[in-house]
């Protein structure tokens, strides 16, 4: 598989390059190679050297190919980059490619049993003897395979000049502070490092230097980001069903509740519980949202398709609810493993009928924390169904990220009655907009009242919630529930919104596209272009979006699917008005974008303007 | 069947309410509907055992059956779910508050095929719930087509000839774990209300298979799920006594035909064999005798299956005594200071 | 339920009205009052009177309130309209409400047992003895309660001027010819026309009189005409789930398949299978549709969102399928025996990731049929998932409609390769974009030859349907994908335009609005307004459209729904340009629009312009 | 479990074809996946049954096991559908064409818990296929969370402790009515392909639940779903050999042991016992028989329970021979003159 694009550049003579670029390493998966990478990863980042950690894998177990990229960006940019300067090539299937798509100027560092032609005068070749070190040091063939990563750790430490002791720090960290493994892994990283300054002549400009460019950041992904963000908004109950790339939120819970979450006499402050598919998800945490849990889900596109009828109930029946879209690319089962955003038409109209949902937007591991906690909040405080759409590539790739802030605002349960409200008033209507702000009162069961209790149904229904097919009653509530909804536009996440002085152009994006549109605006503006950037963080849009529309002559929105979804959002929510100002500049690919490919389409944009 | 509590007797309960207090909206059902001599006997039996009613909630999938918990315990909150769907959102309910108890009425369309799947699950996780199916045989809100428990070969105006095996409810909850498992018949008031409050008692998923006549489509004399049937087929194989825990054993049994079952907080079932054979603690036996009355077309009704010995799912899950729902910040939202833990062991 | 909008008319001496006005008849469910309404319904339309006749039932079996309507229109209008000049009040529970609903100038019929202040002066009473007769000619009191409702036909039959042997020849069609029920229903008619006779004075101007605006027409409800083309189309699977409003669909196909497509050895040439819910009925009939069946399903709104995982997988495999949506008030389980159009959106847009639906959307019976075999050529030439948007007022109400046309095209089955093709081909792709219009060929299971086989799957493939998580294969293929769906925009019916010359303004609608926007057009002229038409036949929308609106200044938006979804769907379509000429016109409280209210609308939103 | 056919022996197959043209992709499930040995079982199936491979289609829901069509007959059109949505979609192809072989291929998960109602249903309707599941307790593809079938108490890496008691998929089809049901164990690859031979001879819904251990996440020696667990405690129950309609019967079986049960179009399959006991003909004695082995954890395989009495889907729904898919239009459009006749009386 290439994982280029077409080059533009050419080799030239370069300068040393300290901090600044990107290594690949292609392997197998379920070869082993991810203590090797994150070992990496890490060592690189305690040097203070922003990093990122992507890793592109196949849906499969064992075998297929796997890319694992790590960007070193002395700048703090942590897109992806659609070639790398450093490629380490351990799987034979693809050497071939790997070898072609090394960015001129590279490093080229290969299992020595791989035989090919490999004729580029333009980058630097190295052979890794893995074979011979890790049959050296490892008597169980199954585990050569393992300790065979260990070989490129420490000869691309030797040609980057790693010291090797960030290493051990950064295995010792991997390994709970567990000796043995770390001595046992250390001494492979030796022998190669050993081996690489014995044999190897730098023909490349690649180093490394300490920074402190990384001071109090974390290393973290997004989907242990939003269970931590759920465990601190005080989730009770999470139901879900295992699918890639949401799996590892429900997982993550798992593993950190019991530490946090575990009261003095050994017992549970929440439930989790793995149902038997996405719909009885959505149900369990319907139930549970309904019963007064702080309730949360996690799955993916096809999970979202089977819960449409369970959301458009619990928007009707106006039930909270959480449920984390960690999207792929669809449609269908299509790339398991691939991100994209393509489910945000679908999310936000999602169930037949009329009904739009709450939506935030994520843009990285630091808000899905926060969005983690808030959108327990936004749920009981609007009493719906709350999307938080994260992709693959936040939820599993590994981020910088700024430390996580503590809630500022205690919990927002919502208009919950209790028995003395309840005695004070003399009974409630459950859908009775009392407050002019759409949002009505509810009770919860086991409320120890005898007006408390209402019947709660799909169907029509009257202020008191008993049956109804008047059309008065239903076009009332739809109404009440459509002014909720207008409630709610105004007190969601707004847009992060920069303003370029006097920039004729907007970009708008959201979501994991954000980092790869900071580095765009950079490099547009070394071009000569001044652009704005408005980051839209929660649907419905806000007013402010029109403002900004209005404010530039053309608005490109970027995204990655290959429907222009938001702009299509963004059009219905300018009614008409300005809608020839909105370009897509959408690419569907499965891969993350890249500042070059948005800053070339919209240069290429512009110049035929 | 006898109830033993004495507040069956007199005109107010333990909590010194009427049963009128444990009704709710009136039904829109067809008259003479089985479903609705149904609802009448939860308001019994929750009258008889003096539940409070905010302590309970109610909950039903879609169908006419599902409407039945609009027409008892008007105090109690309620849910009408989507079609087949109501054990997920019970068990989110019932996670939520595992304090509360539960009653679902559901459909045999809605159980047995929509729902199937989550019927099952739910029954495996054990849920402590009262789990009511109004079995008619047809779908009654569509206006009469064929469920899944309707006989091999049974007619309906439009929908013809049945060619499938009907499921058994009552087999495919024992299969599925469930510990509390019984069949019985609208038209036998008195049995239903004994078995929905012996069911309420217990601490984990309690199936009731109830035949409950469709008068508007499937009332036919041949047809098993009809009134007529059910009168002349009805083939008890126990008899049983639900002590609570406050009460004394009163009734006598001959020894061997009786057996006790403890279920939490000391209340107990006394069983008495009634076809001199069925031991309803023997889960074996359970499902032979359930297999062969399917296979001979015979209505058999009783508690077929007892064993409280399986945790709950809220038990097994280990939660604290509170319901999750109303507990307060204080204790859902950890300190900061174990936040700054976490981050600075990401650093 | 009050089913009367506020009337601005006041009592006025009239004329007689003949022929022009409509009845309406207030019943409980399940009292069998279906018999007498479709043979009043079927007597005025054998008079060569154009009726229609819509029932207002709820989701109940017996005993809550039901209202018929049969409108009489000398004019051939057929929608329904806000107030009856004629009530007839059989129900105690809702006769307050009914009486004050009485079009002033009209006429009030009712039970004699129905007491009440009755002290309108503005229209005519009549009370009905419904007790007494049926008492007199039923001795079983079960069936007394159906008897009744013949009472209400002779009286309202000598009020008419009805002949009863009009009625006479109805029961006999309706009991197909048996002698016995015919004689014992018209019994009790006589006996109260007879009373009415006797005792009653006319005080009302409503009479009916013979025409012949109904030669050559025939009488149905949209879900027989539906079954009947796909008889006609030639289907050969059908699975489905019962749900008001699409179960008597699949019902027609039961009861009429046997005597159509039985062959001689008494085998059937079509399989109807009742699946276990819609996830599974989708699954079946895409199943079938992959194997080469030409394979239907109906069903509504809550089986809709249950088949958006598999609406995602036919898009993307590419499978034939026909989905019949007849839309009921949603969302949720909403009003399950109201109208809406309120699927549009989510029908188009069905299931998660990247992807559009094409659909369908009859305005009557006539286009159900022709649509019910035309979906099946336009899903095997498009191989992909058909949605036909009905409605719960086309498929369950009774329609004057032209005869039938027999299908004027041989079915189109698509490209399909056989044995032979596959010699002289020497192979396919089955994902190759042979002829440049974006579809593929496909091989069908049991092509009896070694180069037939293909696999299909719901992930990324190559042309040749090889598994693939290539970018360029993903992009290609999706673009492939849109491509075929521009052939099909061009291809699918077009929109049906009638101009007013000069008009500023233009109405588009669709599906049920259709006869009131006719209606409507004709008063908007009275009032001096001339407006153009363009219904809406097909998505994705025809390119035409766009000229349509380009042609006017003001175009309105007509539909039943609360979302405004063609108009978003307009406003998407025309790529934020023009825009803003687009204005909602929506309703959406479960009740078929009314020429009245589109009129209102209009004028009023004209007004401030 | 011999297979008669002589066609085993030869390097053709009546059709001359070899082995190898019954293979279809490599495999890219891990080394060792007791997925990849029930895949070549198939092939050997197949292959010595001399099925012409246009007539058989191969399905799957979605999962490591579901990839497992790839990897066989490469000349059978195959599709992979949605995750537990296969039945449905073999109930739909298998009708459009119910000329053709149908062999599913699913997961535990697959047909356990997301699509254990489709399962149910299509083994109700009794849709003529050979339904696999490679069962290995697990989620293999989204590794390693708990399935259905996984054994209560068992551990696993990431998922902690089970808490559920297992489903045991063979009896839920036989309660389901099915008429083959089977159990077998990846490890052993004779048995698989001697009852893969037999239940593409089934005239309806043939189960095989056979344990396929997951190397990768399931297979501890105390997992009830390893290798090594397999091979210790696999308990026969009976041996068989299926006959074909060609074949002489060449097998001889002491008298009182053996059972001769005839399929469709005269082939056989002959039945032997060997615990002594269990009579596979008997539906109460297979059920009881899977029943005490789950409560003992006991791992019996064998051909548990068979009957080919109820009819097929197709049969029940009475189709002309041909199949519909391919119907021309001839056949599927009624006269013109019918739909005036239709007309006329709407008039
Ligand atoms: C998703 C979905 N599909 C179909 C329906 C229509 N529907 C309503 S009730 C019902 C069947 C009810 O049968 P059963 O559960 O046996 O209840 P009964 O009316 O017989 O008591 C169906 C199919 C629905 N509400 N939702
Ligand atoms: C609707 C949906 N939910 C979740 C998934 C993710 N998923 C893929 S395979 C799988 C489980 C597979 O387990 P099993 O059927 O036992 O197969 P195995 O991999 O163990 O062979 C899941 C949950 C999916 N593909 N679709
Ligand atoms: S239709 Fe049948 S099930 Fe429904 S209310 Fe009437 S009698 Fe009861
Ligand atoms: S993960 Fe397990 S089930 Fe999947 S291929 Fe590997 S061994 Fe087989
Ligand atoms: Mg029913
Ligand atoms: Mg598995």
């Amino acid at each position: 598989m290439a994982l280029s694009e077409v080059a533009g550049s050419q080799q030239t003579e370069r300068d040393p390059v300290v901090n600044n670029f990107s290594i690949m390493v292609a392997t197998k998966n379920g070869s082993g190679s991810q203590t090797a990478n994150t070992a990496l990863l890490r060592a690189l980042f305690k040097m203070g050297i922003p990093v990122t950690g992507k890793n592109l894998f196949p849906s499969n177990i064992q075998g297929l190919p796997t890319w694992y990229t790590i960007r070193l960006s002395a700048d703090g940019f942590a897109a992806r980059r659609p070639r790398s300067e450093i490629v380490i090539a351990m799987n034979p299937a693809t050497a071939i490619e790997d070898y072609a798509g090394v960015e001129p100027g590279g490093a080229f560092l290969y299992a020595d049993d791989i035989k090919m032609p490999m004729d580029r005068t333009d980058i630097a070749h190295y052979a890794i003897p893995a074979k011979a070190i890790s049959i050296k040091h490892e008597k169980d063939p199954k585990l050569r395979g393992y300790v065979a990563n260990m070989v490129y750790v420490g000869a691309l430490a030797h040609l980057l000049g790693l010291q090797l002791e960030e290493l051990e720090s950064a295995l010792m960290y991997h390994f709970k502070g567990k000796r043995k493994p770390v001595d046992l892994n250390m001494a492979v990283i030796r022998a190669s490092a050993e081996h690489a300054a014995a044999n190897y002549k730098k023909h490349d400009p690649f180093t490394v230097e300490r920074m402190n460019k990384t001071d109090g950041m974390l290393m973290i992904d997004g989907n242990t980001a939003a269970a931590l963000g759920a465990i601190y908004g005080g989730f009770t109950f999470c139901a879900w069903y295992p699918i890639t790339p949401a799996t590892s939120m429900p997982e993550a819970l798992i593993s950190f509740s019991p530490g946090l979450r575990t009261e003095a006499d050994g017992k549970r402050t929440y439930a989790i519980v793995q149902a038997e598919d996405e719909l009885a998800a959505l149900g369990m945490v319907i139930g549970a949202g309904w019963a007064g849990a702080r309730s949360v889900t996690s799955t993916s596109g096809p999970g979202i398709s089977l819960m449409a009828e369970f959301a458009g109930y619990g928007y009707f029946a106006e039930i909270p609810a959480v449920i984390w879209d960690v999207q792929r690319m669809g449609p269908s089962t299509g790339l398991p493993t691939r991100v994209s955003q393509g489910d945000v038409l679908k999310t936000y109209f999602l169930g037949h009928g009329d009904s739009r949902h709450i939506c935030l937007i994520p843009c990285d591991p630091y808000e899905c924390f926060e969005f983690g906690w808030k959108s327990f909040d936004v749920a009981e405080r609007f009493q719906t169904p709350v999307f938080v759409l994260s992709d693959l590539d936040i939820g599993m790739n590994q981020w910088m990220s700024k430390p996580f802030d503590y809630p500022d605002l205690p919990q927002d349960r919502g208009k919950v009655l209790g028995a003395e409200a309840l005695d004070r008033l003399g009974g409630f209507a459950r859908y009775k907009d009392v407050d002019g702000d759409g949002i009505p009162y509810r009770t919860l069961p086991g409320t120890p009242h005898p007006l408390a209790a209402y019947f709660t149904r799909g169907t029509g229904h009257t202020e008191k919630a008993t049956l109804s097919e008047r059309p008065a009653d239903w076009t009332g509530n739809l109404d009440r529930i459509r002014a909720k909804f207008e409630t709610a536009r105004a007190e969601l996440p707004q847009p992060i919104v920069s303003l370029a002085d006097g920039a004729e152009v907007g970009l708008i994006a959201y979501g994991s596209a954000h980092p790869a549109i900071e580095e765009a605006l950079s490099r547009l503006e070394q071009t000569g272009l001044k652009a704005s950037y408005l980051r839209v963080r929660a649907l419905p849009l806000a007013e402010s979006i029109k403002d900004f529309v209005a404010a530039h002559k053309r608005v490109y929105v970027v995204e990655m699917n290959d429907d222009a979804q938001m702009l299509q959002l963004l059009r219905l929510h300018l009614s008409g008005v300005e809608g020839d100002k909105l370009r897509a500049a959408n690419l569907c690919d499965g891969l993350p974008l890249t500042a070059r490919w948005i800053t070339e389409t919209i240069l290429s944009k512009e110049a035929s303007q | 069947m006898t109830a033993a509590a004495p507040a069956a007797k007199s005109n107010v309960n333990i909590l010194g309410l009427t049963k009128a207090d444990y009704k709710a909206a009136p039904s829109t059902l067809c008259a003479g509907c089985g479903h609705n001599s149904i609802a009448d006997k939860v308001i019994d039996a929750t009258f008889e055992l003096g539940l409070k009613q905010h302590e309970v909630i109610k909950l039903s999938g879609i169908g006419c059956s599902s409407k039945s918990p609009a027409y008892f315990l008007g105090r109690s909150h309620g849910i009408n779910t989507l079609h087949g769907r109501m054990p997920s959102v019970a068990t989110g309910a019932l996670m939520a508050n595992h304090q509360l108890y539960g009653v679902g009425v559901s459909g045999d369309g809605d159980t047995g095929s929509i729902g199937f799947g989550q019927f099952k699950h739910m029954v495996r996780r054990n849920v402590r719930m009262v789990y009511i199916v109004e079995n008619n045989g047809v779908y009654g809100l569509t206006k009469g087509q064929f469920s899944a428990t309707a006989d091999v070969g049974q007619e309906l105006k439009h929908a013809g000839r049945n060619e499938l095996p009907p499921l058994d409810l009552c087999l495919e909850a024992i299969i599925a774990d469930c510990g509390f498992v019984a069949r019985s018949f609208a038209g036998d008031p008195k049995h239903v209300t004994a078995l929905i409050k012996a069911a309420f008692n217990f601490p984990g998923t309690a199936v009731l298979d109830i035949i409950s006549p469709c008068v508007t489509f499937n009332d036919k004399d041949d047809s098993t799920k009809s009134y007529a049937w059910g009168k002349s087929h009805d083939e008890r194989v126990n008899d049983f006594t639900f002590v609570m825990q406050q009460d004394e054993i009163t009734v006598e049994y001959e020894e061997g035909e009786t057996k006790a079952v403890e279920l939490h907080d000391g209340s107990q079932i006394m069983l008495r064999k009634l076809d001199g054979k069925h031991d309803p603690t023997n889960r074996a036996a359970a499902i032979t005798l359930l297999d062969e009355a399917r296979e001979k077309q015979q209505f058999i009704t009783g508690l077929i299956y007892l064993n409280p010995a399986r945790a709950s799912l809220a038990t097994a899950a280990n939660l604290i005594d509170s319901p999750l729902a109303w507990l307060p910040e204080s204790r859902t939202r950890p300190s900061r200071e174990s936040l700054d833990k976490i981050v600075a062991s990401l650093k």
